[in-house]
């Protein structure tokens, strides 16, 4: 730690020891708060249709969140959502029963997405690593070219799926919720173990708190960044498989204006973007802070127009009241 | 004579355009402390990192309880039981203690691909027993003070232990320079106990401390091995005669060069307090004194000097600048009063490593260098070429970055850089951290010149020996209290003991 | 995947008269394809100016320019904005600098705005352009003759009302229903609405419970939707949307609910799936433009300007500003247009370029 | 002193530029004839004006995600204003873009908030304001209005005149960061924040600064915009935002701050107009067009950044 890092130094005021065993619980204050306001104002909030409605419109956001979330701890960032998500949508939607093609791989299509978004989140990670170029750059390209080959494929149709075991996940309910939530809950299940219980999980935190220090700790530095990217691509290759069941169909476009959404939920659930801290449990806040959100300007009818300020404003809240500030004193 | 449980034989390195090492040939015993000294430059840290696999030799052997062996990295010269202790800064402040001593070393607490973190834990718990350290292994290593890390570090080098069926040898680099007195003790106590464990070899630039904890000492010299005697024939004059290659100077701290202080008082604090570190501290400062602190970790030392850069606000109290109370919101309101502040993390807080030494040079204090709103870019290169032949920094060009300086010669760009700033008080955390003894004179040298000009110290140092050599008035400090003021004017210096009494 | 690719490719081709575009389906190298020389020298090359490939209405779109281009025997490019006017109007630049200004354009600009500059460049290097649905309303065809030849638009206002009477209608005339708009700076969006509202004021009985503009984006209306179902639940009768995309996304949040089939739901573009849910039940029915039309005969009313079949500065108002025939698709005649326009390709003379002409465009 | 490998390494992104025109050039010879060429620079104007604010906040390690929304609302500024207050429009776009940076500068240092987040939400406000402002329509500007923005689509000697604003910005940009405080300490504080403060520099002061010049160049943008096509409309500059920050990385400035200018950014937004006009001139297959624009920048990214000065590349 440097002088100007310690400007409150590790022992502290009692007030600061308690704020900073609060700082975690922040974002789960802002989701409390914001929704007790919106529920005051709209009582239908709280009931068990728009509660089942914020899972599922959560449910994607939650799984793309989780794969970036890795990638966030390490101290990268991942651009290529989009691209890896709609290539991986467009592709399933061949594979498995469809309108357009006589194919009908079922599960076997979801494993074979699945792996391509893998795939090409090995790709961003052997180029990142492997050219030295900013991950920032890496996916940014990706994210173009995950889009247009997605868009080469399908020439501008839209594919319907009906491919039944897919439609399941947005059709079929268990215990009141669609299965696309329960699949979202396993995806963050398996990521926590993950984040938890792997030496990998370990490591990316390593990364994300320095690099040089994990480097020396005998930590094969690259070759986890880029099992990071990898895994992440999985994350979004489900995430593309869900948005399929969602749609009932495919095109190039469904990825679109889903990456500003997860990384704004990832950021307001409290993990910092320079990397080192926060996880998946942060991110499942942050999902559902962002959903709520939006879900919240429709049930009180804000106009379209007035949205995206308030939007705006209620973001720039809701992460000044979640950041640690404590913590993290160079905010870039 | 057993086989010993490291050697190093002719090892031969070289980087383009400086041949590092020369022939270098070192043997480490089993149960054996190895000191090895050097200026900066010598080699040293090179051959660490060759025996921390770091580098590879461009010839020689190194063998290992007699067998050859060669390391592709630091992970391959751990499973062969060499460990490394840093400073502090090799934990990383966002894992906690446990996870911290098995970074990398998980696989033994793995099934199948799932870490038992109670298991983690428990052994992580029994490698701090090892070392005396009572802190809880899920304790986030941000909240440890910097002994305590040292030892989490120690203890981390000791799962090696477990890891290894050879000796382990641990490499301890430093370990000393962010210690109190009180853990160096602790740490070489612990050294000496692990003994039966392990061997050491123990680099450092204090060579009392070498002395104190080695068995046998190497003496390196541009990239070679230039002496290597047993402890108990060496003494820090025949050391630092070995090293550096001449005597050292009788006048160390250049006591002789310290002259009786000014009249007038350019700071004082009255009753400044920061509530949890340190409260009622009064004291004067006057043109021209260098004003040295004492005491240990907690004292509040460190706090008083970061209050007066406006690195923290004082909860009461005022800081007074000729007379009247000022307030230091940020460190830009006490360069604003030209005051300077000479950290400790020289690389991180004291340059900017990736600027040219010519933009570090005029940092804080670029108005100087501008004409019509813009920068003078040939006044201020002619301005760092002053600075660069006045304090003989040794850089390829004043364009150079100062990634590329050692470490004496980017401090010396720290110093110019408040001297260009025309600064009348410097705060000096620790200005002598981790350089050499050549590098150090250099500083004390500067540091007398700074204040015959009439600028005035607060001063950090490294060691009470440095505090009272440098000093004209020493405070003590103790749990956030000044408990005692020194005069030290030559010849009339306090004695360290008399210090220690009023520190602990 | 290139297999997949050519499988799905080959589908799509015995339906629509898809041409070159195997290269891409391929993987080939797309710079295999470059510097083609163009086999007649002489005959200018036809540009189409779109927004994008990757929705099916531009894609048919690209599809009628392919066709038009395959009978006139020119060369054939297809120039994309990716909703960058920028971008958009830049590409033109560039090609009107490789052909030289030998080539004709037919063009949907982004956005209203960009014909203007677009036009000029055209008229400056002797280019002969159309421009379709987007263009300032105080820019006429006639104000740079002969170059900028016709401007052809779809009135979005009928479009809108009779999608919402066909809603109304299958709602059983009363009721509450949702709206979900375009991206709201677009003609068509706008005039889109304009409809709907006429529709609304002619049919108290139906109230609208909430208009949200879903950007064309089918995430963005299926979220909507699904709140709307939480804050309106069954007062919500029927969906209209400004566009067949957003249509079917609140189509699948009715589906998910069970409601698909109960809550009718409009669309506009006349794309296939539509067609499909109109055939379903699903929708109570959506507009198609015919864009391979558009495509194809865009092309050719410039395309026969530059030969000099006909003169634009003589040429009546008419023919300069007008709107083209949308044809309003329900249960009565979806299965016909599926099986003539959707299973098989519709047969154009490409000469005929009057032939659809349905009014000289108003400004109000 | 300098090396050659150095003197290479520094004008990379020039020489990718140089080697990308030459070898488009090659197939389609009219590529290179100086009308194109011209035409490529001016229209790589906005792009330009767009990088070379978003280089200052990189400079300093952190992004500007608003400059799209900033451009589109003045655009609508502009076209609303422009009847009234004639030239003075203008001025008033580029002080209220001022003001949208001034915000998301604000909300980044005041509040701690991730500049990425900070400027993406205050974006969405600006974009949110553009939408109310135009009742969500494109406004075209009339007759008179357009004789206003003579000083943006005219040419002068034969120069298109954005052609001229992007010189004139490019040697501002320079000099603002080779001859001022402010550029020296936005290097200081992107390569070593912490000496940075250490060294007394008002690191907050300097983050809004840029923020407030990133806010003025994409409100600049946005004016350059609404003369080029004639109109202000809330989506005017809708997709513009990656490839200016794309533009800013090709030409080799680093996005985790501290190295970097504003002519790299020059010639980074050259290479994305070229690389994607290069692409209308070659022929390259419609559908696979945003696949190899990708790729390219990619490989563009590859060859252009100075890894020596980068320590850990994230």
């Amino acid at each position: 730690m440097t002088a100007a890092a310690d400007a409150v130094s590790p022992q502290g005021s009692a007030w600061e020891r308690w704020r900073r065993r609060l700082g975690p619980w922040a974002p789960v204050l802002v989701l409390v708060l914001l929704s007790i306001a919106i529920g005051i104002a709209n009582d239908r909030f709280f009931s068990f249709g728009n509660l089942s409605r914020i899972a599922d419109a959560a449910s994607i956001p939650l799984v793309l969140g989780l794969g970036i979330t890795f990638i966030i701890i390490m101290g990268s960032i991942d651009l290529s959502i989009e691209g890896v998500l709609s290539f991986g949508a467009v592709v399933l939607s061949l594979l498995v029963l469809n309108g357009v093609n006589d194919n009908d791989f079922g599960l076997l299509g979801v494993v074979i997405v699945l792996a391509i978004g893998a795939g090409m989140g090995f790709v961003n990670g052997a180029i990142h690593v492997g050219l030295r170029i900013p991950s920032f750059m890496a996916t940014l390209g990706m994210w173009f070219v995950g889009v247009g080959i997605g868009n080469a494929i399908l020439g501008g149709i839209q594919v319907r799926v009906n491919d039944e075991l897919i439609r399941a996940l947005a059709l079929e309910r268990l215990f009141g919720f669609k299965y696309q939530v329960w699949v979202a809950l396993l995806a963050l299940a398996g990521a926590f173990v993950i984040e938890r219980y792997t030496r990998f999980g370990r490591y990316i935190y390593a990364i994300g708190g320095g690099e040089d220090l994990a480097d020396l700790s005998g930590i094969k530095v690259r070759r986890i960044r880029i099992l990071a990217f990898t895994l992440a691509g999985a994350f979004y290759g489900l995430g593309g498989v869900m948005a399929v069941a969602q749609q009932g169909s495919a095109f190039a476009l469904i990825g679109s204006d889903r990456l500003f959404t997860t990384v704004t939920a990832v950021v307001v659930g409290g993990t910092a973007l320079m990397g080192g801290a926060g996880g998946v449990l942060n991110t499942l806040v942050g999902a559902l802070i962002v959903v709520v959100l939006d879900n919240g300007m429709v049930l009180m009818g804000v106009s379209p127009y007035v949205q995206q300020i308030v939007l705006g404003v209620l973001i720039v809240v809701a992460v000044a009241m979640s950041v640690d500030r404590i913590r993290t004193r160079i905010v870039k | 004579m057993t086989t010993p449980a490291l050697a190093l034989r002719n090892i031969t390195k070289s980087f383009p355009g400086v041949q590092a090492l020369k022939d270098v040939s070192i043997e480490v015993r089993p149960h054996e402390v190895i000191g090895l000294i050097g200026e900066n430059g010598a080699g040293k840290s090179t051959l660490m990192r060759i025996l921390a696999g770091v580098y590879q030799p461009d010839s020689g052997t190194i063998e290992l309880a007699g067998r050859p062996v060669s390391f592709r990295g630091a992970a391959e010269a751990a499973r062969h039981g060499i460990g490394m202790v840093f400073q502090e800064q090799s934990l990383l402040p966002n894992l906690t203690v446990g996870q911290n001593i098995y970074l990398g070393a998980e696989s033994a607490f793995t099934t199948g691909g799932i870490i038992r973190w109670r298991d983690l834990y428990a052994a992580a718990r029994r490698q701090l027993e090892k070392v005396h350290v009572d802190v809880d292994p899920a304790m986030m290593t941000a909240d440890l003070d910097f002994a305590t890390r040292q030892m989490v570090e120690l203890a981390k080098a000791l799962t090696l232990e477990e890891r290894t069926d050879g000796q382990l040898v641990i490499l301890l680099d430093e370990p000393t320079s962010v210690l109190e007195q009180k853990d160096i003790d602790i740490l070489f106590a612990r050294v000496r106990e692990l003994k039966s464990r392990a061997s050491f070899v123990f680099v450092s630039h204090r060579l009392d401390e070498v002395l104190a904890l080695s068995d046998r000492v190497y003496v390196m010299k541009d990239g070679a091995v230039v002496a290597e005697l047993p402890a108990a024939e060496a003494d820090t004059h025949r050391l630092h005669q070995l090293m550096v290659g001449r005597d050292r100077q009788a006048e160390y701290y250049r006591e002789s060069a310290q002259r009786p202080y000014g009249n007038k008082v350019v700071l004082s604090a009255r009753g400044l307090t920061l509530a949890g570190h340190y409260r009622d501290v009064d004291f004067d400062l006057h043109e021209g004194e260098i004003l040295g602190i004492a005491g240990v970790i907690g004292s509040g030392r460190e706090e008083v000097c970061r209050t007066l850069f406006g690195l923290a606000q004082p909860t009461a109290g005022q800081i007074l600048m000729e007379g009247k109370p000022v307030r230091f919101n940020s460190p830009s309101d006490a360069v604003a009063r030209r005051i300077g502040y000479i950290p400790r993390e020289r690389r991180v807080e004291g340059l900017v490593l990736f600027l040219s030494v010519t933009a570090n040079m005029t940092l804080a204090n670029l108005k100087e260098m501008m004409r019509g709103g813009m920068i003078d870019l040939r006044r201020e290169a002619r301005m760092a070429a002053g600075w660069v032949e006045r304090l003989r920094i040794r850089t390829p060009s004043i364009r150079a970055l100062c990634l590329n300086l050692s470490g004496g010669n980017q401090q010396k760009v720290v110093l110019a850089k408040w001297m260009t700033a025309k600064t009348r008080i410097v705060i000096l955390d620790h200005p002598t951290r981790g350089l050499d003894v050549g590098a150090k004179e250099e500083v004390y040298e500067l540091v007398r010149a700074m204040s015959a000009e009439g600028m005035s110290i607060v001063l950090i140092a490294d060691t009470l020996e440095e505090t009272i050599g440098l000093s004209h008035t020493i405070l003590t400090m103790r749990d956030g209290r000044i408990t005692h003021r020194f005069d030290a004017s030559p010849g009339a210096k306090p004695a360290q003991v008399d210090l220690i009494q009023h520190m602990v | 995947m290139s297999d997949i690719a050519i499988r799905i490719r080959e589908s799509y081709l015995n339906r629509r008269r898809f041409l070159g575009a195997s290269a891409a389906a391929t993987g080939a190298l797309a710079l295999g394809r470059f510097a083609r020389p163009a086999h007649a020298q002489d005959l200018p090359t036809v540009v189409n100016s779109i927004r994008s490939l990757s929705n099916p209405y531009h894609a048919t779109w690209n599809a009628g320019g392919e066709a038009f281009a395959a009978w006139a025997g020119a060369e054939y490019v297809t120039l994309v904005t990716e909703g960058d006017s920028e971008k958009g109007v830049a590409d033109i630049k560039a090609m009107i600098a490789r052909t030289g200004g030998n080539m004709v354009l037919n063009v949907d600009p982004n956005d209203s705005a960009d014909a203007r500059p677009i036009v000029e460049a055209c008229a400056e290097a002797g280019v002969y352009c159309v421009t379709q649905w987007n263009k300032p309303d105080d820019l006429h065809p006639w104000d740079h003759n002969p170059y900028y030849v016709s401007h052809i638009s779809f009135s979005g206002v009928p479009a809108g009302k009779a999608m919402a009477e066909a809603l109304f209608a299958k709602m059983g005339g009363s009721g509450g229903i949702v709206a979900l708009g375009g991206i709201l700076s677009n003609v068509p969006a706008i005039e889109r609405k304009q409809g709907l509202d006429q529709a609304l004021a002619e049919n108290p009985n139906v109230e609208l419970l909430d208009f949200q503009t879903a950007n064309w984006d089918p995430n963005q209306a299926l979220e909507i939707t699904n709140t709307w179902l939480t804050r309106f639940g069954d007062d919500i009768k029927g969906i209209w949307a400004a566009n067949d995309g957003m249509g079917l996304a609140a189509l699948e949040a009715l589906r998910a609910e069970g409601l698909a089939g109960k809550v009718p739901v409009c669309g506009i573009d006349g794309i296939q799936l539509a067609v499909e849910a109109v055939l379903a039940g699903e929708f109570s029915g959506t507009v198609a433009w015919d864009p391979f039309w558009q495509g194809s005969i865009g092309l050719s009313i410039g395309y026969h300007a530059k030969l000099g079949k006909f003169d634009p500065a003589t040429e009546p108002p008419e023919h300069r500003e007008f709107y083209g025939t949308g044809i309003i698709i329900t249960a009565d005649n979806a299965q016909e247009y599926y099986d003539n326009n959707i299973l098989s390709s519709p047969q154009l003379d490409f000469e005929d370029i009057w032939g659809r002409v349905s009014g000289q465009i108003q400004y109000n | 002193m300098r090396s050659t490998r150095e003197l290479a390494r520094q004008f990379m992104p020039l020489i990718t530029l140089v080697v990308l025109v030459v070898a488009v050039g090659a197939f389609q010879p009219q590529f290179v004839n100086p009308a194109t060429l011209l035409q490529i620079a001016s229209d790589t104007a906005t792009l330009f004006v767009l990088g070379a604010g978003v280089t200052l906040v990189i400079m300093l390690g952190g992004i500007d995600l608003s400059i799209q929304s900033v451009a589109s609302l003045t655009s609508v500024i502009v076209a609303l204003l422009l009847g009234q207050l004639g030239y003075l429009a203008f001025p008033v776009a580029v002080a209220i873009g001022a003001g949208v940076g001034l915000l998301s500068g604000l909300a980044h240092v005041r509040l701690k908030i991730p500049s990425f987040i900070a400027s993406l939400a205050i974006g969405g406000c600006a974009a949110g304001a553009a939408l109310l402002l135009s009742d969500a329509r494109s406004i075209t500007l009339g007759e008179t209005e357009r004789g206003y923005t003579a000083w943006i689509t005219g040419r002068a000697l034969g120069i298109p005149n954005e052609v001229v604003i992007g010189a004139i910005v490019l040697i501002a940009g320079t000099v603002v960061q080779r001859y001022t405080a402010f550029g020296r300490f936005s290097t200081a504080i992107g390569a070593g924040e912490p000496a940075a403060i250490a060294s007394g520099i008002r690191v907050g002061l300097h983050k809004v600064t840029a923020f407030v010049l990133s806010g003025a160049a994409a409100g600049l943008a946005g004016v350059i915009l609404a003369g080029r096509l004639a109109s202000g409309s809330p989506t005017l500059a809708n997709q513009l935002l990656l490839p200016a920050i794309a533009a800013v990385i090709v030409g080799g400035t680093a996005i985790t701050g501290g190295v970097g200018s504003i002519w790299r950014t020059l010639v980074g937004a050259l290479i994305i107009t070229v690389v994607r006009t290069g692409m209308t001139f070659l022929n390259v297959d419609i559908f696979l067009q945003q696949a190899v624009f990708g790729a390219v920048l990619i490989i563009a990214v590859a060859l252009t950044i100075d890894r020596s000065k980068i320590p850990i590349v994230k």
